[in-house]
């Protein structure tokens, strides 16, 4: 257990090196499906803090008593429960943000970066470290589904939170808030985060390199 | 061997069974605690679109004050061999009728289209119409939720069917169909115009009967 | 014999294949002179296909013109047959155009050689008579034919006897005599067709005798009208037909002669006999007709030295064993814009550097390329197309096949039957991208074989 | 008299000349490049070009010269991005700018043509890998595009504008008037395209004229304009048949809208459309078949451009499923 990652490493991961949406390509049904703007895009990431904190900490808290071929069901009772209660909640105080976003916050339940969490590390480590790594993974998603919905919203209606931002004149991409859109921004954006890591790497390879190549002459 | 083996599945399983049990409370809490308020959000959803539909929205609030009363009532209407039924909404005000909406749906462009229509009490002409639920074409057929469009259908007469022209409505019964979607329009006021025929006789009966 | 006539085939052609420029211009009217008797001629035991030819004569051996060097190693092999008089030499190693790294056996010339005139009435002049021929044995001629070393002149060097050894599975009712001569610049068998006409006709009875064929048929390509005037003439009353094909390149390769004149497919992987055809070039008939009528062994070829490269183009009748060198100075050496030197004709032949090595039977020309025959673009994208669909004479797809063999893929190659490719090159020379198709369907075919080994 | 001895004996002397190795073939079809067969569909695109100024004067020379100067900016844009060499001289980047320009209605505002070149140039090609290894047609990827992002633009409103000085700007598109008041327009119009429309699609005459010329020269394959107009023929034909009353004859679905001009034009670029002759006929077949069922039962009035796309979409199996059966296959 020693080379666990403490806490704060968990936290800073989950943010943008273990991005769960771009770096390990989860939780991508609602990062297309509710980005067509950034307030039902924050919502939804409200949702997910709170379902994958509660379920990260109930799974640390019971991780000793986890026999190994039950956990999935008891990680998904507990998603389940705490999906259910974020959808009652959100149905009965944002009762049309809980229209828009319809399916897909029961579909947390199914979500793979909560189970994913539960597994990787609320089952192995301690309330804490599972705490600090569910805020942690859930900024990375809030990150990246505002990036496609701020992406999207703009181009798409010249709003931001719904406000203007674009002048009046601003031709509204319609094609940006319809599935299409999510499909190309995501993509898009996957390319550009792809591009920076290799630009990054190959920019650390060259440091390396520099001083060998320098022996070697 | 059974007892062994029931013992065992106890010894596996107890975690799954106490966690269902405590989530099952909490969820069972949850319930009673929010569920009124769901139901009121759900019902208002539609009742708080009646009275704007039958006063138009400046006197709509002012009357929800006062001794307003919406009963929703379910007419069946025979058509073509087939029963049909509305969910009609009575509104009164101090007790007296002060018009009907119906809630009613037809083909769009892209899907099925939701209307509530408002009508005067001797449904002579129509005094409201909102969308519910559409989900035509953003920028062309969605037009039909904008207010501009939407007032072209006020204090239309009842009488003759409405008819969608591109260009400039002249006639009484025309409307100005959407430029670019003239099937989202002529949807629009295909649901009025079945609507009207199938509630005219039985909610004007209604009214007088009262 | 009208009644033959009649049958004969006009414009038949195979689906698909390419129109390369002909280029026959530049040797075409020069008529066949012979090559002076070389000082040293060099003969690889292996220059055609099966099994390496078994030296019989040791270093410092004198041997006579038409003496045997090397006796077939077996079935599908052929015996060598010194083209001079002279005195055996070590053995050595040569390599061939082809990259193949080979035994030689070298004759240093010695004594009094047949030349000039007299030499080309003892191979293709002189009087030719039909007489006879239907009355031969066919056992016999079969043994002729082998025990002349012949092979397949056109190129592929298949041995000749094999073809006409009788097979009661298989028998062939049809003799194709192939002079379509389909490759670019070269002409030798054109020349053969012009100046030696009755020895082809000659050949070709004694080959339709042998392999008991009821048909004889030469095809020619319309594209040589005073040929397929002067074959007529010579087989005047011999009942073989004269088909005149459509001018398109391969169509020479004997799948597709045999659908252009026949209509018969060839199974894919098969042989002419499967479809009761035996196919033989007539620069072959006309060997043949000297081996059985004149009991000599083939000793010489005619070879096109030609292109824009060259300074005098010319058909030359040389021994087998000569350098390419002494050919090409002969024909006053490159120019020098020549670029590439490719033994055989522009489309399936082999680019090589190493002038010293011997002329085999195989070997129909030398083609000398310059800058501007060779193309120089470089490779693009792959548009898809399907120009090498339309132009592929086996009615594969150049395309996917390449493609496969790029990624190694061998079941996606075998799936489009790369096996079914005989290399002809058209797809690489219509491709608009200068894709190297043929070239990758070649690493392919390698692959292919390699993971059937494994 | 000293030169003379010397050139003699460099002649006699040199073999100079460098030798190449390489395998066969050694020629090739030098006339043949992917340069030309593009140049040959600009070519083909002349009358049809020439028809769009004469109809649309200077609502054409805007949306071609938008496209074609977007197009090829962003071509160089993104190779550049890719790292890769300039590459215009192939030439394909013009033939999409002409394309996507002929498939705009006139009217449509700059940045339509703008973003559907960065669309068609970006998302149509360089994504996938530049020319020869997209799967979908750019031009049409970024018609689609736009089609979907401005919809009041490139709907059957977006190519009408009332108070246009140029003829037939001024009218509602054949097939829109036909959908909608059930009038038809005279055959000899839609011939010569001397309605509103798209661009390029307004005249058959032209589409025909310079799709043949492509024929003939093989930059396009026969077989896919053959099986567009056969499909549309057949569909056309029934519908015609069913319904005798209405004016709209098979020859009005033929040079109506823009079939011929994506039968000859769109439809057969080569490299999102299958490989052998019969695949291309199948191909043509789906293509005009989309066009005709999109015509008859959707609300699009048109629909070229979906019905290429979803051909592009099925190219990949229509190739596997006509792998040719070589020459002596069992």
């Amino acid at each position: 257990m020693a080379d666990q990652p403490t806490a704060s490493e968990r936290f800073i991961q989950g943010i943008l090196p273990e991005n769960p949406v771009f770096r390990q390509l989860l939780g991508l049904c609602p990062a297309l499906a509710v980005t067509a703007n950034m307030k039902s895009a924050v919502t939804m990431t409200g949702a997910v803090l709170f379902v994958l904190f509660c379920a990260n900490v109930i799974t640390s808290l019971i991780r000793d008593l986890l026999k190994p071929h039950l956990r999935i069901v008891v990680f998904t009772l507990t998603i389940a429960t705490f999906v259910t209660i974020a959808d009652r909640f959100l149905a009965a105080y944002l009762y049309q943000m809980s229209k828009t976003l319809g399916p897909y916050i029961p579909l947390i339940i199914v979500n793979c970066i909560i189970i994913c969490r539960c597994e990787v590390c609320a089952s192995k480590q301690s309330v804490f470290v599972a705490g600090a790594d569910a805020i942690g993974q859930s900024i990375g998603f809030g990150l990246a589904v505002s990036a496609i919905a701020a992406v999207r919203e703009i181009l798409g209606t010249g709003n931001f939170f719904d406000i203007p931002v674009l002048p009046a004149a601003w031709p509204d991409w319609v094609v940006m808030i319809l599935p299409p859109g999510a499909f190309l921004t995501f993509g898009l954006l996957i390319g550009l985060v792809n591009w920076f890591e290799t630009v990054k790497a190959s920019s650390q390879a060259s440091e390396v390199l520099t001083p060998a190549e320098s022996e070697g002459s | 061997m059974t007892a062994q083996g029931k013992a065992n599945f106890f010894s596996q399983a107890w975690l799954v069974l106490v966690l269902a049990i405590c989530f099952g409370g909490l969820l069972a809490g949850m319930q009673i605690l929010l569920g009124p308020i769901i139901e009121t959000n759900k019902i208002n959803e539609t009742l708080e679109r009646v009275p704007v539909l039958v006063f138009g929205a400046a006197h709509a609030t002012e009357l929800s004050q006062s001794g307003m009363e919406i009963n929703p009532l379910s007419v069946g209407v025979e058509k073509a061999g087939k029963s049909v039924r509305y969910n009609v909404y009575e509104t009164k005000s101090d007790g007296k009728l002060a018009g009907w909406v119906t809630k009613s749906a037809g083909q769009g462009y892209a899907d099925k289209i939701e209307v509530l229509i408002g009508f005067d009490p001797r449904m002579e002409k129509i005094t409201g119409l909102f969308v519910l639920d559409q989900k035509e074409t953003p920028g062309l057929g969605n037009k039909i939720l904008e207010d501009g469009w939407r007032g072209q259908f006020l204090d239309k007469s009842t009488a003759k069917p409405l008819m969608p022209v591109k260009g400039k409505a002249t006639a009484s019964n025309e409307i100005d169909a959407i430029t670019g979607a003239t099937i989202s329009s002529k949807a629009v006021t295909d649901i009025i115009n079945t609507a009207v025929a199938d509630l005219r006789e039985p909610l004007a009966d209604k009214a007088k009967g009262k | 014999m009208a009644a033959t006539q009649t049958k004969t085939v006009t414009n038949g052609t195979f689906a698909h294949g390419v129109h390369p420029p002909e280029h026959k211009e530049f040797s075409e009217d020069r008529p066949i002179e012979v090559m002076p008797s070389p000082v040293k001629v060099m003969l690889p035991l292996l220059q055609h296909v099966g099994a390496p030819s078994v030296p019989v004569v040791k270093a410092k051996d004198a041997v006579a013109a038409g003496d045997m060097i090397s006796k077939g190693g077996a079935f599908v092999s052929a015996p060598l047959h010194a083209p001079i008089a002279g005195k055996v030499l070590k053995t050595a190693v040569s390599t061939l155009p082809n990259a193949r790294h080979v035994q030689v056996v070298p004759i240093k010339a010695d004594g009094e050689q047949l030349e000039g005139q007299a030499l080309f009435d003892d191979v293709l002049g002189g009087e030719w008579s039909y007489e006879g021929i239907a009355q031969r044995d066919p056992q016999e001629i079969t043994d002729a034919i082998a025990a002349a070393g012949i092979v397949g002149l056109g190129g592929a060097a298949f041995p000749t006897h094999v073809k006409y050894t009788r097979n009661d599975e298989k028998p062939v009712d049809t003799v194709l005599i192939n002079g379509c001569e389909c490759e670019p610049f070269l002409t030798p068998d054109y020349r053969v067709m012009l100046e030696a006409p009755r020895a082809v006709v000659a050949g070709s009875l004694l080959v339709g005798r042998a392999a008991g064929a009821k048909t004889i048929i030469i095809g020619v390509e319309n594209n040589k009208p005073r040929a397929v005037e002067a074959l007529r003439e010579a087989a005047a009353g011999t009942g073989i037909q004269i088909a005149v094909l459509k001018t398109k390149y391969p169509q020479g390769s004997e799948k597709q002669l045999i659908t252009a004149v026949l209509k018969r497919a060839t199974p894919l992987g098969g042989l002419p006999l499967d479809v009761g055809v035996a196919v033989s070039n007539v620069g072959t008939a006309a060997a043949i007709a000297r081996a059985v009528l004149r009991g000599k062994p083939l000793t010489h070829r005619v070879v096109s030295v030609t292109g824009a490269g060259i300074r005098e183009p010319k058909n030359l009748l040389v021994p087998i064993g000569i350098s390419y060198r002494e050919l090409i100075d002969f024909c006053g050496g490159l120019k020098p814009e020549a670029a590439r030197i490719v033994s055989g004709g522009p489309m399936m032949g082999f680019a090589f550097a190493n002038l010293d090595a011997p002329i085999t039977k195989g070997t129909s020309g030398i083609t000398v390329l310059t800058d501007a025959d060779v193309r120089k673009a470089e490779e693009t994208a792959c548009i898809r197309c399907g120009r090498c669909v339309d132009a592929c004479p086996m009615g594969l797809v150049p395309t996917k096949i390449a493609l496969a063999a790029r990624a190694k893929d061998v079941d996606l190659a075998q799936r489009y039957h790369i096996m079914g490719c005989f290399e002809c090159g058209c797809c690489t020379f219509t491709c608009p991208a200068s894709i190297p198709l043929v070239q990758l369907v070649r690493t392919g075919k390698a692959q292919v074989i390699a993971s059937q080994r494994q | 008299m000293t030169e003379q001895t010397i050139d003699k004996a460099t002649l006699s002397e040199t073999p100079a000349p460098v030798i190449h190795v390489s395998p066969s073939p050694h020629l090739a079809d030098q006339s043949l490049t992917t340069q030309r067969i593009m140049l040959d569909v600009v070519i083909g695109l002349i009358p049809v070009v020439a028809m769009a100024l004469f109809v649309f004067r200077l609502y054409a020379v805007k949306q071609l010269a938008i496209s074609i100067v977007s197009c090829l900016v962003a071509e160089a844009l993104f190779a550049k991005m890719r790292g890769r060499e300039l590459p215009l001289k192939d030439c394909s980047a013009l033939v999409t700018g002409i394309i996507l320009a002929l498939s705009l209605p006139g009217p449509a505002p700059w940045y339509v043509g703008v973003i559907a070149s960065f669309v068609a140039i970006g998302i149509g090609k360089a994504i996938f890998g530049g020319i020869g290894m997209n799967i979908f047609n750019p031009a049409m990827v970024g018609r689609a595009f736009v089609m979907i992002a401005f919809a009041s633009a490139l709907a059957a409103s977006g190519y009408q504008d009332v108070n246009s000085s140029v003829d037939a700007v001024t009218q509602a598109t054949p097939l829109d008037t036909f959908k909608q008041t059930g009038a038809v327009a005279p055959l000899s119009a839609l011939f010569l395209g001397l309605t509103n429309g798209s661009l390029g699609e307004t005249s058959a005459l032209a589409c025909l004229i310079g799709g043949i010329y492509l024929c003939i020269r093989r930059s396009a394959s026969w077989e896919i304009p053959a099986g567009v107009i056969s499909a549309a023929l057949v569909l056309g034909g029934i519908a015609n048949l069913a319904d005798m009353d209405s004016g709209w004859t098979v020859l009005h679905h033929l040079f109506g809208g823009s079939l011929l001009f994506g039968a000859f034009f769109i439809a057969t670029d080569p490299c999102s459309s299958p490989l052998t002759p019969r695949g291309k006929f199948i191909f043509g077949l789906g293509v005009g078949g989309f066009v005709m069922l999109l015509r008859l039962f959707s609300g699009y009035p048109a629909g070229v451009m979906f019905a290429v796309l979803l051909m592009n979409s099925l190219t990949p199996l229509i190739n596997r499923w006509t792998i040719p059966r070589p020459l002596g296959a069992q």
